[in-house]
């Protein structure tokens, strides 16, 4: 670890509340990926799923004998492996989401506080609009528009976040853009690709590195809104949010664990990446370094 | 004493004639009456006909009830009847209610209570689609053009029946509110005035009739039957409606979402194979999905039409699943490994229909199938339908009139724009005998040979798993036990204020 | 001696973005603001081989301007700037490598991400001075050569101090082997221990490297003690212009008067009453210089003439061009 | 009569991640009543530190943890919050570098200094305000009632300074902690400002602590000088004879750094090295590094004060010049 | 300003007039609407004269170009399901929603700020760290999912509160609003509370990391050496400080709140815009899709620029023009 990093760690540390929360990240995330060989049941392979043993409650021991701790759902889903399952998908999409929207958003934010006149006003209103613009409305049409599964899923989040990250990276970026070492770096003078990328590009990433985590647990948010309004992901492979919206209807009667272990889980994950999120931009404000 | 009922939707617009949705005309009924009820298992009965008989083939008389008076005092006579067909013809909207006058070439009064309506050929259905024939008075609505008719409905000028309400107010997709009419022909409804409520979401629903909110609520959402059942305050009556769940298979040479499952081409479209569909027919539980996917609120059915509907074949077997034969079926039919298929659903048109989309992807993955589960909300679903990029579809049909024949005349007929038939047919099914007997079924004007011409058009049906019926859909209505009881509930799932009669004590 | 880098009547102008809105607003009648701000206005002026000329002025007189657009990063709105006869740039960027930069701040100018190795190298790769094999020697050269430890390359801006910083703002300069080298206040944010040790590199260096020099500060002692020849700068024009040894000792013009009255004295004997003179008034704003010779208002030997007519820049007798109706 | 500020081996020192900075560092000095103290020294000495723990103001990490400010008589280290408030901006003063900064860009000037005017009980709106109409007029800002509605951004620079230097001198302090209060400034405009500050300074008696890192302000403003290095005092004494004649080798060194005191084109005489780092200061005396007078001696042992009234922290001072 | 005032207006034109291509292919291309409405037992003919009467037969620019016609002429449209124009039906529902929005927004401020200032004020305290914690909550749990909770709690289980709908409006200058009375408060209060919970975390997070950072500041530490007192520092001098960057944020937000209100009007039955467009798209009555987001663009770019010379209320350096005085 180089000694920069470990400095970084070092103040890390101090805050607990951070520290576990990266552990519940950490946690969530080997989960996630590990989930097929933690969860008793592959929610996934349909042959295997029982409808005889559907919102069961949790403990109960289903008839090929496992014991669903936390219930089934309303499909005869082991919930526990279900929500393991969803975990991942969630984290997929999200960070998938967040991970183009950040390199789309960052590319635009740059170019458009490279760039200056014509094209910088362009692609800002074009953000500006977009952040006025409610997100979910447009992820809606979005969802409608090009069907379901991943790739439109993810493609409406893209469209409903990537401004975010646009704005964010212009805002450095046009900070950067007056420090004397890019005005030094174009007096040299350098190509202005080069200006771009080795030198104002990575000066803005702190920011982004924050907006990001936090997108990410947006986006995950998101889809979840978005499969309560039935726009998500298809029913057999479902994502948390989906899980939560499928249990929803079970709420008012009592079954309330279909929905709400799935729930729980989704709040500790986007608590946990906002937690994270959180020290990170106080870390990387240097107003507040000391 | 007043009533508020929480509804899903409707009406949606004061113009009885400007749609043909069923919750519209649901909530107009109250204002407007028609030529013909239907009972509460869509028998047809008089309304503000009093008696109907078949003058020559073509050629139905209408006996009109004496004494019937609009809500502002003037006669119903034939001439408002007439001129009603008239409306019906000509307004146009998305869902035109010319479809219940389509049979009509013209119509003839014989005196101010006697109307004979001349059809294009043999209608023996006519009295089934005039259950929908809101007669609005010729003289209010005269003058009106199809622009600004509306809007002299909705303002309350011209919403004028002779329903057992009248109209009071009406806010677009919230409510609907009507005072009983003290001069209605029939029995005296018990409720002074009726507040219909929008509450499309389900959980609102119930969440607001547990409040006290409203004292009735229809459509409870399955998943919550079984608790309002065990609610000292709440009561709830159950009904087997006309809707049928079934899937539907693409009988076209090609089909869009069915490859081998490395995704390669198949060959031949494989629902095509009668082995096939009697695979999946085979692999479907519908016992375990109308009581587990429907939450008891379901009956397992393997005919397009529910037992009240006049074409009902009685001797139509359940199938049992086989999900070994099934296997083997399949291999017979070229497929030992099963295919990859996209199984279509809706998800929000009918209660139940993810849950049963769902069951049945995990029943079809069981027989060796690869299938991957899409439910899509109606708006998205029926429009890819319409334009044939589905491969099967898993949705609900209710036979609303009450006559099997709306349903085989539409969905098993070859489409056929000639002859007005199989409009709704998109699987590309194509049978000639079939066809014989849906067209010879739509001109018999004897009842009793009729029903043997629907009955054996549904034994074929049925056989050739041309859709595969899967279960009847349950209604449910609950209500404050302290304030309100419901006398039936009906197979269609209307709802009117005078079924609702206040709590016995 | 010849003239390396001309300016021939450079002005610059700042105007504010003029939106579609703004002008159908016009149409309607309303005011709209769109004076722009005069940064430069018509300066001439030549640089010899091997000379340095000094250029001081007040903050916002347009210094930093008139070192961007001779040093080639800035397109002067009228007139042409030269560099051996060709302009530094074509369209908005710069093309020429042979004249050079150094910046005020070196904690801004330093990208925090980039070791200074790289800094420095960067520049003669890309423009083939230098192949990426050979470039870490050049490097340590030029690291000793600024006084700076060669094994220093691999380290980040962060972890020097100022002056040192400095050291690597003008080994990266001079790594390009430029002709010219425009320094923008180089020392201005230093404390004077520093200042004296970058001052002392920069005389040796310009002495080793016959390097010609434009050196812009508001300091006036340090503009004095680096420069051959000085400029000083008023509200955009240059008003007075002269060997340096000349225009400190006889400031002709009123402005350079009061500018170098108003420095205090370092007052070895006691403070007994003040060693500066303040001069009255505020710098004009550039948006809407006064008429006339724009110094007139803060003028004490301000007349009618002055306020009417603009003194052009006129060469004296010495050799000195001043621009003032009186001097 | 008791000197207005007596500062006894003042330690403030800021608990860093990296480690404790030791930004002040045993200073001791006293101040008259009226009396012009210019306190200079290269950048990161410690010199705003040691405004900031006068008036009570060191940022969080940082603290005063130990020693003694008396300010006529009355101790400052470790009294209440609420007493130290009263005092600031009533007694002791204070104005800063950047006038950009200080001023909220976002409330009037009249409004700023009528909080400033009521934070000490000033009566009602109309009455802060007229003070404040009568402060700015003292400091040189013509029609100044008019200008209470103007904001911040409406004047330049050195009309800001001024205004900063008004709300300073609301109250009639006896003590203004001047922190480099001209060096944004242009030197035409710094040039008033020392002028004027000079003048209302003598006039009203006010003693003032002027920060500084400019040897020439300082000469032509200051009675008495105090030359800070690493935390420390490292010389003091009348303004006139410590420029005139250093003690310690290091006001020596800055002083020659100056280019006015080479000829133009010669080579300066430069101070080698750098200031050093507050964390790790090595053992003996700070500067030794750096000082062309160094002896073993000066790189383990610490200084002593030598030579007091003209004070300086070095083991070989300078001879004191024939005066 | 004016000029500034008509550049906006160009481009709200121009945000709308792309809104509206926008949804115009893409309610296209999820199809035909009279397949999703029309009954089952309609004949070919009967269909394909609906699609004509609609003129959904001809082609999509030719749709678009009639929509622009009418457009221009203030017209949206009419609802196909509701055969109400669209404006109409818009605006009979849009004060219900911007009354909830408004509430929302407002408990969010009023709570949130006081909270914010007070956890940047002292970043340190246990109570900081618990409204920090609680913004982190509001922040991430799904708005329908906290609406149910809250239905579950205060309406039917403790039966506090109505579990839904809008009750009783009072009529003022001919719109219907709640807030005026108990009852409609009550009615209110729920969904206005499950709405403010996101907006609520926001203000939060801003104005602490707003305060902390003035704090830092040589504004504050200025008035500090002037005698302020910590209250009035933080009431005159903090809070005007960090408006500017509450009330940009805080239009931007408003737009998603609008948009949030979707979920929210949809548990709480709430009879506002938002339920209108989800009621549209299941039945992809494109009139109203449309219409209503046109409009919803025109509301949004209005908000921002008012939003915008709020800024430069708020902000003396941004005003332009000079001023009179
Ligand atoms: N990019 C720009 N856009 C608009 N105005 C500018 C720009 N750059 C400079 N100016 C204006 O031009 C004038 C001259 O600026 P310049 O930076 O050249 O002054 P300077 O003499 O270098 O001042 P300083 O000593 O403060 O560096 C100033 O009024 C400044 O506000
Ligand atoms: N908030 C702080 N946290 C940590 N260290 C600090 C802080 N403030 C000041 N210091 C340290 O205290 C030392 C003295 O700083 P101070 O600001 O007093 O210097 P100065 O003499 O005023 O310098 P300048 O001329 O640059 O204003 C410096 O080394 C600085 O790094
Ligand atoms: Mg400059
Ligand atoms: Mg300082």
């Amino acid at each position: 670890m180089s000694p920069a990093l470990s400095a970084f760690w070092q103040e890390y540390r101090e805050n607990w509340i951070a520290v576990v929360a990266l552990a519940v990240v950490a946690i969530i995330v080997a989960a996630a990926l590990f989930a097929p060989w933690i969860a008793p049941q592959d929610p996934y392979d349909l042959a295997n799923l029982e409808l005889a043993n559907a919102r069961r409650p949790p403990g109960f021991v289903g008839s090929d004998g496992y014991v669903h701790w936390l219930g089934t759902d309303a499909q005869g889903r082991d919930l526990f492996s279900a929500i393991l399952y969803g975990l991942r998908i969630s984290l997929q999409m999200g960070i998938a989401a967040g991970a183009v929207a950040l390199t789309i958003g960052t590319l635009l934010g740059v170019l458009a506080a490279h760039a200056g006149g014509k094209v910088e006003a362009g692609i800002m209103r074009l953000v500006d609009l977009q952040l006025s613009f409610p997100a979910i409305l447009l992820a809606l049409v979005l969802v409608a528009v090009l069907g379901q599964g991943r790739v439109p899923l993810i493609i409406a989040l893209v469209t409903a976040q990537y401004a975010y990250f646009a704005r964010t990276a212009y805002g450095a970026a046009t900070a950067e853009r007056q420090k004397d070492y890019v005005e030094a770096a174009r007096a040299t003078p350098l190509p202005g690709r080069r200006v771009v990328f080795r030198h104002i590009l990575p000066n803005c990433l702190p920011p982004l590195i924050v907006v990001g985590t936090v997108q990410v647990a947006n986006a995950i948010a998101l889809e979840a809104t978005l499969s309560f309004l039935g726009l998500g992901l298809p029913p057999t492979e479902p994502s948390l949010g989906m899980l939560i919206a499928n249990g929803f209807q079970y709420m008012m009667s009592g079954r309330t664990w279909i929905s709400v272990y799935p729930g729980i889980a989704l709040i500790v994950l986007i608590v946990a990446i906002n937690v994270v999120g959180d020290q990170l931009r106080d870390q990387f404000n240097p107003r507040l370094r000391r | 004493q007043n009533l508020t009922m929480g509804v899903i939707a409707g009406p949606e617009s004061m113009d009885p004639h400007y749609t043909a949705t069923g919750t519209h005309s649901e909530a107009l009924k109250h204002v407007f009456d028609t030529l013909t009820h239907s009972g509460d298992r869509l028998q047809i009965e008089p309304g503000l006909a009093e008696s109907w008989r078949i003058v020559n083939p073509t050629t139905w008389e209408f006996r009109l009830r004496r004494g019937v008076k609009f809500h502002d005092g003037s006669d119903m006579t034939a001439e408002d009847v007439a001129s009603s067909i008239r409306r019906m013809q000509t307004l146009s909207g998305p869902n035109p209610t010319s479809i219940y006058v389509r049979r009509v070439r013209e119509t003839r009064i014989v005196d101010p209570h006697t109307i004979q309506v001349v059809t294009d050929g043999p209608a023996p259905t006519l009295p089934n689609d005039f259950i929908r024939l809101f007669v609005t008075s010729t003289r209010a609505t005269a003058g009106l053009t199809p622009e600004n008719s509306n809007e002299a409905f909705n303002s309350g000028r011209v919403t004028i029946g002779t329903g057992p309400y009248r109209y009071v107010s009406w806010t677009p997709r919230e409510q609907f509110t009507v005072e009983r009419n003290d001069a209605y022909w029939g029995d005296r409804p018990h409720w002074g005035r009726v507040v219909r409520r929008e509450l499309s979401n389900p959980a609102a629903r119930v969440a607001q009739l547990r409040t006290g909110q409203v004292d009735m609520i229809v459509r409870v959402p399955a998943a919550d039957v079984q608790t309002l059942e065990r609610d000292r305050n709440i009561s709830v009556v159950k009904a087997e409606t006309v809707y049928v769940f079934n899937l539907a298979l693409d009988q076209r040479e090609n089909t869009p979402q069915v490859t081998a499952r490395d995704g390669s081409r198949l060959a031949a479209n494989p629902y095509r194979d009668p082995r096939v569909r009697e695979a999946i027919d085979l692999a479907i539980d519908r016992r375990a999905l109308a009581e587990v996917a429907m939450e008891g609120l379901g009956t397992p059915q393997s005919q397009m039409v529910t037992p009240g509907i006049f074409g009902y074949n009685p001797n139509i077997q359940i199938p049992t699943p086989n999900v070994a034969r099934a296997r083997q079926l399949l291999a017979e039919a070229g497929y030992p490994n099963g295919f990859r298929m996209v199984l279509n659903f809706s998800n929000n048109r009918l209660p139940g229909d993810a849950g049963v989309g769902t069951g049945i992807t995990q029943m079809l993955a069981r027989i060796g199938l690869e299938v991957q589960a899409a439910g899509q909300p109606a708006a998205v679903i029926f429009p890819a339908r319409a334009r044939g990029e589905l491969s099967n579809i898993m949705a609900g049909w209710g036979t609303l009139t009450g006559e099997a024949n709306y349903y085989y005349a539409a969905n098993a007929h070859t489409n056929d724009r000639e002859k007005r038939l199989g409009a709704f047919n998109w699987t590309g099914y194509s049978n000639p005998e079939l066809d014989a007997l849906i067209q010879a079924a739509n001109v018999e004007l004897d009842d009793k040979k009729r029903e043997e011409l629907l009955q054996r058009i549904g034994a074929i049906y049925t056989s050739e798993r041309i859709a595969i019926p899967i279960a009847a859909v349950g209604s449910a209505w609950a209500m404050r036990r302290d304030r309100v009881s419901l006398r039936v509930g009906r197979s269609d799932e209307e709802t009117y204020a005078w079924d609702v009669l206040p709590a016995s004590r | 001696m010849s003239a390396i880098l001309t300016a021939e009547h450079v002005t610059r102008r700042f105007s504010p973005r003029v939106t579609l809105g703004d002008r159908i607003a016009g149409l309607l009648g309303a005011k709209v603001d769109r004076r722009a701000v005069q940064a430069v206005t018509d300066v001439s002026l030549q640089v010899q081989q091997g000379e340095t000329l000094g250029l001081v002025g007040e903050s916002g007189c347009g210094k930093s301007t008139l070192g961007r657009m001779l040093a080639g990063i800035l397109p002067p709105s009228e007139g042409a700037v030269r560099l051996s006869g060709a302009s530094p740039m074509r369209g908005k960027h710069k093309t020429t490598t042979r004249i050079q930069t150094v910046f005020q701040d070196p904690n801004a100018s330093l990208n925090p991400r980039i070791r200074i190795g790289d800094t420095i190298a960067e520049g003669p790769i890309s423009h083939g001075l230098v192949t990426r094999a050979n470039a870490p020697a050049m490097v340590a050269e030029w690291l000793s050569r600024v006084g700076l430890d060669p094994a220093f390359a691999t380290r980040f801006p962060h972890q020097f101090s100022g002056g040192q910083r400095q050291r690597v703002a003008i080994a990266r300069a001079l790594a390009m082997q430029p002709e010219v080298l425009v320094c923008d206040e180089p020392v201005a944010s230093l404390d004077v221990s520093i200042q004296a040790q970058i001052l002392n590199l920069f005389l040796d260096l310009r002495q080793q490297l016959g390097l010609t020099c434009l050196f812009i500060s508001h300091d006036l002692s340090v503009v004095r003690h680096v420069s051959d020849r000085v400029a000083v700068m008023y509200l955009g024009r240059i008003v007075e212009m002269g060997e340096a040894a000349k225009v400190y000792a006889a400031p002709r013009h009123p402005y350079t008067q009061g500018l170098l009255d108003s420095v205090p004295k370092l007052m070895l004997g006691g403070n007994e009453g003040l060693s500066f003179k303040p001069i009255s008034g505020e710098l004009p704003s550039p948006l809407s210089p006064p008429p006339g010779c724009a110094f007139n208002p803060r003028c004490p030997k301000a007349t009618e003439l002055c306020r009417r007519e603009r003194p052009p820049l006129t060469a004296r007798e010495d050799g000195t061009l001043v621009a003032c109706h009186h001097a | 009569m008791s000197a207005l500020l007596e500062v006894a081996q003042l330690r403030t020192h800021f608990l860093t991640r990296a480690g404790v900075v030791k930004a002040v560092e045993g200073v001791s000095f006293t101040l008259e009543r009226g009396e012009i103290l210019g306190l200079v020294g290269e950048s990161g000495s410690g010199k705003s530190v040691t405004g900031f723990s006068l008036i009570g103001l060191v940022d969080p990490p940082g603290r005063i943890v130990s020693g003694s400010i008396r300010f006529d008589g009355q101790e400052l280290v470790g009294l209440a919050p609420d007493r130290m408030r009263a005092l600031r901006g009533k007694r002791i003063a204070m104005v800063f570098q950047d006038p950009a900064a200080t001023l909220n860009p976002v409330l009037t000037i009249g409004a700023q200094m009528a909080l400033a005017v009521q934070a000490h009980g000033g009566g009602s709106e109309r009455a802060a305000r007229d003070l404040a109409a009568r402060t700015l007029t003292r400091v040189g800002i013509p029609d100044a009632a008019a200008r209470l509605d103007a904001y911040p951004h409406e004047f330049s620079g050195g009309m800001r300074q001024r205004v900063a230097i008004a709300t300073a001198l609301l109250h009639g302090p006896e003590l203004i902690i001047a922190d480099e209060p001209t060096t944004a400034l242009d030197v035409s405009i710094q040039a008033q400002i020392l002028a004027e500050m000079k003048q209302l300074a003598k006039q009203s008696g006010t003693a003032l602590i002027w920060i500084s890192h400019d040897l020439a302000t300082v000469s032509s403003l200051a009675d008495r000088v105090l030359v800070m290095y690493a935390g420390r005092i490292v010389e003091s004494g009348p303004v006139a004879s410590v420029l005139r004649a250093p003690l310690h080798p290091y006001t020596r060194g800055l002083l020659d750094s100056l280019p006015a005191m080479a000829r133009p084109g010669e080579k300066l005489n430069q101070i080698p090295g750098s200031t050093p780092s507050l964390l790790s200061l090595p053992p003996g005396c700070p500067f030794a590094p750096r000082c062309p007078r160094a002896t073993d001696i000066c790189r383990s042992d610490p200084p002593v004060v030598t030579q007091p009234g003209r004070m300086a922290l070095c083991h070989h001072p300078l001879e004191m010049a024939a005066a | 300003m004016l000029g500034y005032i008509i550049q906006r207006l160009l481009q709200a034109a121009l945000v709308m007039l792309a809104m509206s291509a926008l949804v115009f292919v893409g309610v296209y291309a999820i199809g035909n609407p009279i397949d999703v409405l029309i009954s089952p037992d309609a004949t070919q003919d009967i269909r394909e004269a609906a699609i004509r009467h609609y003129g959904l037969d001809l082609p999509l620019w030719q749709q678009y170009l009639a929509f622009l016609g009418r457009l221009l002429r203030g017209d949206l449209g009419t609802s196909f399901v509701l055969n109400i124009p669209v404006t109409d039906l818009v605006f009979s529902r849009l004060p219900a929603t911007l009354e909830l929005a408004l509430a929302s927004v407002l408990i969010g401020a009023f709570i949130g700020i006081p909270l914010g200032v007070y956890a940047g004020y002292r970043p340190e305290s246990p109570l900081s760290r618990g409204i920090m914690a609680f913004s982190v909550l509001g922040f991430s749990v799904p708005t329908f999912w906290i609406g149910l909770i809250l239905i579950l709690t205060f309406a039917v289980n403790l039966d506090w509160l109505p579990a839904g709908d809008r009750g009783p409006t009072v009529e003022v200058l001919g719109v219907g609003w709640s807030f005026l009375t108990w009852e409609g408060l009550q009615f209110l209060l729920l969904p206005a509370l499950n709405l403010s919970l996101f907006k609520l975390a926001m203000m939060i997070r801003l104005s602490r990391a707003g305060t902390r950072e003035v704090m830092l500041s040589d504004t504050v530490k200025f008035a500090r050496a002037a005698g302020l007192s910590e209250l009035t520092i933080l009431r005159r001098h903090v809070l005007r400080l960090i408006s500017i960057p509450l009330v940009t944020v805080f239009g931007l937000e408003f737009g998603s709140t609008l948009a949030f209100a979707v979920v929210t009007e949809t548990i709480f039955s709430w009879p506002g815009v938002g339920k209108l467009i989800i009621d549209s798209i299941t039945s992809l009555d494109r009139p109203v899709m449309v219409g209503y987001l046109v409009l919803v663009a025109f509301l949004f770019v209005t908000i921002n620029l008012v939003v915008d010379l709020t800024y430069a209320l708020l902000d003396p350096r941004l005003r332009r023009g000079g001023r009179a005085a």
